[in-house]
């Protein structure tokens, strides 16, 4: 059983925190992952910085520009993660978009990723349906887990061959925007979180997008079985440099 | 018919539509609809209706004498300068304008890098009654000012992209990013044949317009309908799609692609993608990309804001696979001086970014009766002050 | 036809040829000429061709719906804004430089105010490969910079007018300075409906094609070939006329002729000839005059360079004294707002010459099915600057 | 007979000069015809001045434009004349452009001209054929001779037509050009003058245009009647004043 599966299994509300690896400097990747690990975070999410990062907001593009001149790249990341079972127990995620994946090249990524002890994949501009056909054998093969994103205006049916596709868990984006661009979550929201707890789904849904303090994430653990915290916390080791990283922690629960 | 798009969205090895899931419901809706919309009568008869009326088509086909003599060959433009706005954007633009008013969309976006499609959306926008956001790179804000102020004449918002290298690739990141936060009353009308499936079918058919005219047009002057060569500029490709479409199962018409090559192939700053990409991913189209080994895609640069695009349309790239079209490269410098010659040749000023297909009269041999169809693709209004700097004029 | 110019070239009281001697062997040339030279079937053949595939006629007719809509009558707007260059003007020049060639001139001088006519003299210069010298005032050639800069690309070469207001009346009264000095191998195209006979017919004849073109596109839309009104603004008055032409005996046509008040008739800047002026004589004609009790011309003023002329052509001044047109005038902030909605409402920028023919909307009323056709003279290009400047954009 | 016939008559060449009215100072219009006559001028243009000179070149055009600031009119010409007959012997013609005339009433400006003691008029934007029609009768009535232009372009037809209906002299324009603009005349003036005298004109030309010093003067009046100097001097009293005009008029004979 994958880690995550493994994770998710716990009868316990996740808290999964997202960073742009190579950010603020290149070498902190590691630091921060064992810290966030120390500070009981349930599931890390390590983004593979892009120059065009089309559904990130300002501050996740803005810490991607940042990696990419500081010298991340995928294979700078996984030699940072060679030793990356070592120590850390929790699941690791990585996310990045397609592009420096297939230039890396898709199968020596995978095999690399399953290597170093990489659970899981968000890539998102990688469609269901392109993963079916051309992805969805390979990343099983290395036992990787595809995680989709859904949002508001997802279609039941669409969900549906989300979750039958999915092995982990479903990536709910809060409302329709882009990473880091609400302040608060709508009230719609929590009706669009019910719909999809009505739904009885295979797969656990946890949240991301616009949860930046204990307010929303407890509201949105409500609804579900996690949430996901990125710009926010992007914005704090921006701010405050990594060594502090419990305390940011610590405001959510 | 191997040139057209097929139902999954590909040419050849290009095309498809890599979205994120946030885009999913806007673009299925598009794909779900596009060709009953576009092909429906209703909409042939007010697309055309506007064509004729609104932008001035058909554009003529001008037999360049003057030209002809100089490079002892038959050479024709096609007058898209003349078109209302100034350029062949605006066909695209009046087409997904009445198809955001079938799909009951409120409020259109758009990118724009020389302005031209960004006047031409904000243009549609205004004669519907719809509200009109334009993104541009800082940069090109500043090096096309007239457009700029023609946007806001018209009453659309222009918000600057700061992101990346500020130029058109990332006024489209900021569009895509805009049609996520409003995936629901917003129609996004993409100024190329670039982007995720169905733009690039969709901006093609629409300008197809163009080479659907130049048969008719060259019938009546030629006495056959189609030509020796196509050529054009491409930034994404639309103006060059449009001129060949219904030319591209015509092995007869050999075809030729301009793009930019900036200060020069090797010079580090120049926006050749076909030179210099290789395949890959970005704004949901997989296609040739100038990116380097990390997949990390590179700031283009073309002293035409048009051309200034790391990436170019799936249908191009697969032309240029498939050896259907040739593609040709052409320095500032090279095109500048073009724009300087048509205008004193015949009176026409041309966009940079159209000067640049001329240049291939300096590098191949024609024969004396071939049958050359240059795409005059814009005006250079917007390139005067570029123009006179760099002409010292 | 009593609007018709007669043998000696008046239009009732109006007109003339009041030319120093030194240039009477040149319009001598001219008057001879020029009826029998622009009806030959060669000229006629070339006239059409260059204006059919090089400036892009004829020109749409083109239903304003928002705009009928918001006015509750139906609005036309005749769109001489698609011309190559983006102004009625080239039809003129295409016109006077087979004229010019059929007479073998080997250099060409014009005046210009706004730019227009400059530019479409400088664009046929390059066209035919003939030398061009234009005239422009130097507060002219500030506020229109982008037709200057336009020029210059064209090859031609721009002289500055520094004596008297330094506009568009110094402008041609170095035009004929230089044609004095140059009497036998050039040729002065003026770009309105004024100077001496055979002038004013001329150009008439020349922008006739305008309301020839009206006719059979009214015809097929309405299923008349008449409007209720014509509608143009008059700087010289070339645009006018020619919209008029055809429909000058025709008394179910009403025409409107709409001139600039600048800052207001009575306050000391404005170019509103009719309303200001009294018969007099300069460059050349008898005609209604801005001038002093002394008889000097008085310096106009309009925001617009097109229409900041103290004179009209003499065909205007017999459409007044006769009443068969109405002529109305309108102040700079009546014209610049209708710049501002011509572009939001219709996504048209028009010229502000343009613009203030659009002010009639404002102050006559007209009935629901009556139909008005709008001359859009020039496109707005040329005014950005202006027009950002004054509403702050 | 007119004093400009009587002049004709005498056995000598006419040196004529021509200067625009309230140039420099609006009242130095007297004084200077009264300098000229004493420096011996045979003939006497007075230019009123227009806003729109289109066949004057520079000098003239801001003479005009500065005797116009200074407040000549047509009316305070006339005014600044009254007496011209008292002292002024010599003949007098006016040169001005039609409207300013027009608007002055064209019948009151003859009248008033003949109550002066002008002798003739020359109006460069009126044909002949317009003053045959026209304004002939007018002129003869108050015995003011028309004078007219011809140029090396005027046809031999044009030039008898204009011969015919001048009753006093023609002002044969040196060369294809306004005024003031050439720094020496052409070889082809001197071809042109030379047909003008085979013609046999009833009338006398005396040459305008370009005579601006002794050898230019000399050599048009070997040619002709006589020679018209104008921007050369209106040049002259701008720099010098119009105290020293006999200096001026003894650089010619
Ligand atoms: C006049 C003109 N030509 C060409 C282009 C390039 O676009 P495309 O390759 O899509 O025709 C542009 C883009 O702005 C343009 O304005
Ligand atoms: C667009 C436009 N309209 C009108 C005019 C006025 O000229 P006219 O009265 O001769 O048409 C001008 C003159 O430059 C012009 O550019």
């Amino acid at each position: 059983m994958n880690r995550i599966q493994k994770k998710l299994k716990e009868d316990k509300k996740i808290l999964s925190v997202y960073f742009t690896a190579g950010f603020p400097k290149l070498d902190d990747t590691k630091k921060i992952i064992s810290r966030l690990e120390k500070h009981n975070v349930d599931l890390i999410e390590v983004g593979i910085p892009f120059s065009d990062p089309l559904a990130d907001g300002e501050t996740i593009q803005k810490s991607s520009k940042k990696a990419i001149e500081n010298g991340m790249t995928i294979r700078t990341l996984f030699s940072q993660l060679k030793d990356l079972r070592k120590k850390v127990k929790i699941p690791v995620i990585l996310m990045g978009y397609l592009n420096p994946i297939i230039q890396f090249g898709i199968e020596k990524f995978c095999v690399k990723s399953k290597e170093i002890g990489i659970d899981g994949l968000i890539i998102p501009d990688l469609p269901v349906e392109i993963y079916i056909e051309e992805y969805k054998s390979l990343f099983n093969k290395n036992n990787l887990l595809n995680i989709f994103l859904i949002t508001p205006q997802t279609s039941e049916e669409r969900i549906k061959l989300i979750d039958k596709n999915s092995k982990g868990f479903i990536y709910m984006v809060s409302s329709s925007s882009i990473t880091g661009s609400k302040k608060n979550l709508e009230d719609n929201s929590f009706k669009y979180f019910d719909k999809i707890s009505n739904m009885n789904l295979n797969n656990p849904s946890i949240v991301g997008f616009g949860i930046s303090n204990r307010e929303t994430y407890q509201k949105v653990i409500e609804k579900s079985k996690g949430a996901i915290v990125g710009s926010a916390f992007i914005n704090f080791i921006e701010q405050n440099g990594i060594e502090c990283i419990g305390k940011f922690i610590k405001k959510f629960r | 018919m191997k040139y057209k798009v097929d139902e999954k969205g590909f040419y050849g090895n290009f095309g498809g539509a890599y979205i994120p899931e946030m885009l999913y419901p806007n673009i299925d809706e598009l794909k779900r609809n596009y060709l009953k919309i576009i092909n429906s009568e209703n909409f042939r008869k007010d697309f055309e209706k506007l064509l004729s009326e609104y932008v001035g088509r058909p554009t003529p086909l001008y037999f360049a004498e003057r030209l002809s003599k100089k490079y002892n060959t038959k050479i024709y433009l096609k007058r898209e300068d003349l078109c209302h706005t100034g350029a062949h954007k605006i066909n695209n633009t009046i087409g997904q304008i009445l198809l955001a008013k079938n799909l009951n969309k409120k409020r259109i976006i758009a990118e724009t890098g020389a302005g031209q499609h960004g006047v031409a959306t904000a243009t549609v926008c205004a004669l519907m009654g719809i509200d009109c956001v334009i993104y541009m790179g800082e940069v090109d804000i500043k090096r096309q000012a007239p457009n700029v102020a023609r946007m806001k004449m018209l009453g659309a918002q222009v918000r600057d992209a700061k992101s990346g290298s500020k130029t058109l690739k990332d006024a489209t990141n900021e569009a895509m990013r805009d049609w996520i936060n409003n995936p629901v009353d917003t129609h996004y009308i993409i100024g190329s044949v670039v982007g995720p499936h169905p733009y690039p079918d969709m901006v093609t058919r629409l300008q197809a317009v163009i080479s659907k005219e130049v048969k008719t047009q060259l019938l009546e002057k030629e006495g056959r309908d189609y030509p020796d060569y196509l050529i054009a500029c491409v930034g994404g490709g639309s103006n060059a799609a449009g001129l060949y479409y219904h030319y591209l199962n015509n092995e007869k018409v050999k075809i030729i692609a301009v793009e930019a090559a900036g200060k020069g192939i090797n010079s580090g700053e120049s926006a050749a993608t076909i030179k210099l990409g290789k395949i890959g991913i970005m704004h949901g189209s997989k296609t040739l990309l100038m990116q380097n080994d990390d997949g990390q895609i590179i700031e283009p640069y073309s002293i035409s804001a048009g051309l200034d695009y790391p990436g170019i349309g799936p249908l191009h790239s697969h032309l240029y696979e498939t050896e259907r079209a040739k593609f040709v490269s052409v320095n500032d410098s090279e095109a500048m001086d073009w724009g300087l010659a048509l205008s004193q040749i015949e009176g026409i000023i041309p966009a940079i970014e159209t000067a640049h297909a001329f240049s291939i009269l300096d590098t191949m041999a024609f024969k004396k009766d071939d049958i050359l169809v240059f795409n005059c693709s814009g005006r250079g209004d917007k390139d005067l002050e570029t123009y006179i700097k760099y002409f010292k004029l």
